[in-house]
């Protein structure tokens, strides 16, 4: 069942004379329960707003949202407060409010009318969570940029609403702060009750998360789907250009104990990984780091090696995309025009494909 | 706070600014209370306001000076219904009203002249420009005064210097300050006159160096009298006033204690009113005197031992 | 004459420390109504006034325009509206609350309401929409945003209170039609100093305007430096 | 009694309407005093207190105190002590300046100076500072920045000047002292309708007070419509 | 000559309850004119503070500025002007002004004195290049995270300061505005009279565009260097962990006109890179992405083989890092242990490594 539906949302803004500005048309889609959804776009192209519009901070110019069935348009101030409550707004630009982290920490919980000796506990254990140990009773407008995201982060997920909506939350947060979102992130996707809409303009930060992607461009989706379908396949020019191009594999991860490293079941093939991690798993190899030789490599650092057959040749000047089908998997490999000459592929020809385990990227 | 004592009834009295603020009544009331028991606020406003609260019930007794206005309000086909807002009225004090201003005399008035003379002068003087006239322009007693006075002389300010505030000036103030204005008198060179209760003028002239008196209440003339009068408010209409506690407070006044602390009062030496009840017969159209006396006489025996 | 002026100055003090029983009376009587008028208003209009800067909503510009406008409304003509309305013959005579502290704070009060309200309202509007949003976001709802966005602008909502408090305890035209400057009951500093002033007694109403404004100061620093503490 | 209410308001409509030419007058000197000393006060107030919440310096929190106090300066005190200033015998005396509309205009500046200052303080002093850092980097010098932030918080600058200007408009107990209520020459509304009561002609102080507010509503109105513009 | 010298600076910050911060020690640094110096550092190091000094918005508790020998100190408040309008200060979160995107990018030159039919050009110039044509007239406050950031960049790039101060500025940008940021950087860098100081917590970003990069951590200086000497030889463990692992070369390109292909002469070695680019370079490659073989490879699609020997080993975990001396430069690879052992790799072993031409980033 759809826990949300974005119905025929029409977005417009007025200059100040009184010209409209269209933000957003036409959006249509749906989310369902234990979904992670991403939003990706361009700068400007309307993610905060259709976020906003989802997060009842705004009133659409025409159009439905629902929510477990119900339309949230034309509800009531009070039912209104009631929805936002299941939800959860990380901004951007978060702004946080002119007291202590705590008590900035602790408002969602306070406005949800928890007392005080309650809500003590949970909130120091997000804040230890979050690195934010020691710095509670800083006042929260005096935090670096990163620490304000941390803080702004931690506001949203202590409150552990039913939907998570993240305005582009990576911004700002160095790779450890990274990592510590990505346990964030993670932990919600574990818990299937939980579903996360989240704009981003980074394609692989989508990868990693989204178990459906939507494409925005210029206030209108171009296309939804799944990653692989999107980045292996772009619909058109602009999408391709902007999420560039990556290989996304679904597997089964097994950790070697002997070797420390992880054996990837993809459908017939199995792919050596690097990071040591098991169950199922989403796999990225960049088209650019995967060689091609005619002959099986000998005495080489390449864990992985497949034979297959050249599917489709594109050419884009100096360099070209082949489309490789290694048994039930295709992969896209980027190689210069001059090796494809030397090598002499073409549709059809046999190769073989090398990538290192440590080329192997488990998201 | 000694009038907090043991809850006493207490009646509100609506009067002039001359009669509180010279401090004739902080001398008599205490007087009163202390024989009585019964306590009086005062409220200190312009004979308009006093009337007009009293028509309004807000205040027990009124103590003014605008006889006209005072009959009126006794009037009972001027009250509410044939019902007049006061029963009866009593004449208390008197004092006069004197013209003053600055001692280089542009009107050149003369001790001993008679009203109409002073009047006339006034009037050549303001039309040459020589003058300021500085009038209360108020509504109050002493307004009415100097209006009456011009109407002797067939003069009506309003129309003859209406818009030309260099020669006649409406203050629309209390006594105090229009005498104040007409000291400073930034209009003319200070060369202002107006009219004023000789009350207020003891009290005051101290400090206008420059101001003296330049016309006065002749023998055989009564145009300068200043009658104050006194009337509770009628019960019929306003059933809350404390109609008995009012009556022995104007029995207070007219007795002869009352009207010996009257004509003992000094201010800076000097006599500010004369006590007249039971002899008012300074202004013809005072035909009450007999009447005064039958009904206030009973509420003035509690009072009769006392000595000032 | 500023001998008056210095003259007033010795009199403020003589009068402050020889406990002069009517000057006493006279300040608990001007502070008690203009404090009291001034809270009243404040539980009244900055509710008010901060909801209809929260808000948006049809006619709010015309709302704004009017109490623009009674933040100028005169005194006197408040003074007289409760005069009428307490009058033994108006709709309230029966309380006989005329020449009472009790009509002078309704007089105040209802001077100062305009003023807090205009006041809370323009502070309200200029918090950053981002904050509102972001309060919104985290689940809050109306009356809890709105107790944020109080909290955000206390500065100049604690400017607009000293604004009305300023003004109760310095005017003069309302309290004296409704209070009657009656001596050790209604009178203030303000019509103390007005019938002093009738009286030629200059150096008596500096002395009561020093005294005034000395009180004022220490209130207000009791203000300041709470509000020091609550940011 | 009620019915004054009534009648006054009827009345007022009649003194508009046959353009009674003692109420236009009463209507120039009132809105002249009062829109030239707020005026005046804005110029003089609006940059000082700006510039008060701009910088930080040791004893701004006790000329904040200064301020707030005398936001409830006692105008029947300030009117005395120009009072005392502009009389035969004070230091400027020679000026002849006692009972014009100039004194008054004096008295007004003074009363609405601090009003405008400490709002106008305020307001700079609740602006997000980060505005404050964006403006400086960007290459303003100390005028510009204020300058910028004054724009930033017009809206309860504004609000402050309202107050002010409302405050000039209903204000009496200066006016009358330094002005004199002289017919035709001095005579505010307030000092009219003062007079008014005085009188016991209720009828026509309300009246006047009818008419105050209208006046003062359009004036705002045009404010108003102003302020969206510049928004 | 140094333009900006950093003479010993703390700066602490006071807790409500008056205790102090220390969010900077002891820093040391300077400058020179042309340069482009970058702080790179985690969330909450102290970058923004250390950059909000220097762009005289704050004052350091104690230590000295000198910009062109002169300290900046304790100037006056008008010299402080003068100062600041020889720098621009680009915000890691830009606020602007509640004004039209015009006039908040006109607003420097503005208050430089500049009157309006001065300015007009190089303005609309800007807004030109900035990609804001159209939004002119647009309220800034209403613009998307990523237009904002962008009028933010081209408010401080029009009044063209002799120092730019910038402020993790590729926050918020998608791929598109980063190439425009990085167009506007690389401008500043060609000419040599302009100078840039930069944070970032981004260790690509500072490979990019770094002469210098000073290593911020806990308010102090860990460590200051060229990028190669940071990248490659970390001195501590800290600075190791954050920065990740590179290899950074510099060389000078040519472009190969027939294959479309870039050569690069990096002392001996010959590079080709997929990228068309000619003049003085930085090369990047991945230590994952080269890979190792026993034996030179044959028809490959590798197009960089070279032959070296190793040099060290350094064993971490399930993988390790190899160093490969290649004639006169060495390389830094990842591999798994299991193809060292397998591959029977020891220090001094010759070996190929390989690497594609697609997989050459050239900064
Ligand atoms: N005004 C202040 N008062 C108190 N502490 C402050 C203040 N400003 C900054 N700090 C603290 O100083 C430290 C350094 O902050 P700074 O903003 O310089 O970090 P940063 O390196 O820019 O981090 P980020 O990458 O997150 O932007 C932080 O711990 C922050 O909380
Ligand atoms: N209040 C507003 N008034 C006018 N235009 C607006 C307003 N809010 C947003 N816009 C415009 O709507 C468009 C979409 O803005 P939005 O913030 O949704 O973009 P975005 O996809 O989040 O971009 P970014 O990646 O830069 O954050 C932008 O062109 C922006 O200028
Ligand atoms: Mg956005
Ligand atoms: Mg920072």
């Amino acid at each position: 069942m759809n826990l949300l539906e974005i119905r025929n949302i029409h977005k417009e803004y007025y200059k100040g004379d009184k010209s409209a500005i269209i933000v957003l048309s036409n959006i249509n889609f749906s989310v369902k329960k234990g979904e992670c959804f991403i939003i990706i776009g361009p700068n400007g192209s309307g993610k905060t707003t259709l976020l906003k519009l989802i997060g009842l901070l705004e009133l659409p110019t025409f159009g439905q949202i629902l929510y477990n069935n119900k339309n949230l348009i034309n509800i009531s101030r009070k039912e209104k407060v009631n929805y936002r409550r299941k939800f959860s707004f990380v901004r951007q630009k978060p702004v946080v409010r002119n007291t202590s982290v705590f008590n900035n920490i602790a408002y969602g919980l306070k406005v949800r009318g928890m007392r005080s000796i309650d809500y003590q506990e949970e909130v120091n254990e997000i804040i230890q969570f979050s690195g934010l140990k020691g710095m509670e009773k800083k006042n929260a407008r005096s935090l670096s940029g990163g620490e304000m995201q941390r803080v702004a982060i931690a506001m949203n997920f202590v409150i552990s609403p039913e939907l998570y909506l993240l305005d582009e939350v990576s911004a700002n947060l160095d790779s450890m702060n990274l990592k510590l979102l990505d346990d964030f992130i993670m932990r919600i996707k574990q818990d299937k009750e939980k579903t996360i809409i989240m704009s981003t303009h980074d394609p692989l930060e989508a990868i990693k998360y989204a178990d459906r992607i939507a494409v925005l461009n210029n206030g209108q989706i171009t296309q939804i789907g799944r990653p692989n379908e999107i980045f292996t396949a772009p619909k058109d020019e602009f999408t391709a250009l902007f999420v560039g191009y990556e290989n996304i594999l679904y597997g089964l991860a097994e950790l070697d104990k002997a070797t420390g490293l992880s054996q990837i079941k993809i459908n017939d093939l199995i792919i050596t990984a690097a990071s040591q991690q098991e169950g199922e798993v989403k796999v990225c190899i960049r088209p650019e780091s995967i060689g091609i030789a005619k002959e099986p490599p000998k005495n080489t650092s390449y864990r992985n090696t497949f034979k297959g057959f050249i599917e489709n040749i594109r050419e884009l000047g100096n360099i070209c995309h082949l489309i490789v089908r290694c048994q039930s998997e295709k992969f896209l490999i980027t190689i210069t025009e001059l090796s494809r000459k030397n090598l002499k592929l073409e549709i059809d020809s046999e190769v073989f494909i090398n990538f290192k385990a440590t080329d192997v990227k488990i998201l | 706070d000694y009038l907090n004592a043991q809850n006493p009834e207490k009646i509100t009295l609506a009067t002039t600014t001359s009669t509180y603020d010279s401090g004739l009544l902080d001398y008599l009331l205490p007087k009163f209370t202390e024989q009585t028991g019964i306590q009086i606020k005062v409220l200190s406003v312009g004979t308009g306001t006093a009337i007009q609260y009293g028509k309004d019930g807000n205040v027990d007794v009124i103590l003014v000076h605008s006889r006209s206005r005072e009959d009126d309000f006794v009037n009972a086909s001027l009250g509410v219904g044939g019902v007049p807002y006061g029963i009866y009225r009593a004449c208390v004090m008197y004092n006069d009203f004197i013209i003053v201003g600055h001692e280089s005399n542009p009107a050149n008035l003369h001790p001993g002249e008679n009203i109409i003379t002073v009047m006339t002068k006034l009037r050549d003087a303001i039309d040459n420009g020589n003058m300021t006239f500085y009038s209360r322009g108020d509504g109050s007693g002493t307004h009415s005064k100097e209006l009456a006075l011009w109407n002797l002389i067939g003069v009506d300010p309003e129309t003859r210097w209406k818009n030309q505030p260099d020669k006649y000036s409406e203050t629309g103030e209390g006594m105090g300050t229009t005498l104040l204005i007409t000291y400073e008198d930034a209009e003319a060179a200070h060369e202002g006159y107006t009219i004023i209760d000789r009350g207020t003028w003891l009290s005051l002239f101290e400090q206008y160096t420059t101001l003296k008196i330049l016309a006065e209440s002749i023998v055989g003339e009564n145009y300068l009298l200043n009658p104050y009068g006194v009337i509770p408010i009628n019960p019929i209409l306003y059933p809350h006033v404390k109609y008995v506690s009012v009556c022995r407070f104007v029995g207070f006044l007219t007795s002869p204690y009352g009207q010996d602390l009257i004509d003992a009062y000094r201010k800076n030496n000097q006599v500010l009113f004369h006590a007249d009840f039971g002899t008012c017969d300074h202004d013809t159209a005072c035909t009450t005197t007999a009447d005064e006396i039958t009904i206030w006489k009973p509420y003035q025996i509690e009072f009769a031992d006392l000595t000032v | 004459m500023p001998n008056e002026i210095i003259e007033g100055i010795l009199e403020a003090i003589r009068l402050i420390f020889t406990f002069d029983p009517e000057v006493w009376g006279v300040i608990e009587v001007s502070f008690r109504v203009s404090l009291t008028s001034t809270f009243l208003a404040a539980l009244v209009a900055l509710p008010i006034g901060s909801f209809i800067g929260l808000r948006k909503f049809k006619g709010k510009n015309e709302i704004t325009n009017l109490i623009n406008t009674f933040m100028g409304f005169p005194p006197v003509v408040m003074g007289l509206l409760i005069y009428l309305l307490l009058s033994r013959n108006g709709p309230f005579g029966e309380l006989g609350l005329l020449y009472s502290t009790s009509a002078m704070i309704i007089a105040q009060f209802l001077l100062a309401i305009p003023i807090i309200m205009g006041t809370a309202k323009a502070a309200i509007e200029s918090v950053d929409p981002i904050l509102k949003e972001t309060v919104l976001s985290l689940g809050a709802n109306e009356r809890q945003l709105w107790w944020e966005l109080i909290k955000h602008s206390k500065k100049s909502i604690i400017a607009g209170f000293l604004v009305a408090f300023g003004q109760a305890i310095s005017e003069v035209g309302a309290v004296i039609i409704v209070g009657g400057n009656i001596r050790w009951e209604t009178r203030t500093f303000t019509t103390s100093i007005v019938l002093q002033t009738r009286m030629g007694e200059f150096g008596m109403a500096i002395a009561l305007g020093v005294i005034l404004i000395s009180i004022t100061f220490i209130v207000n620093y009791g203000l300041t430096r709470l509000q020091a503490r609550v940011d």
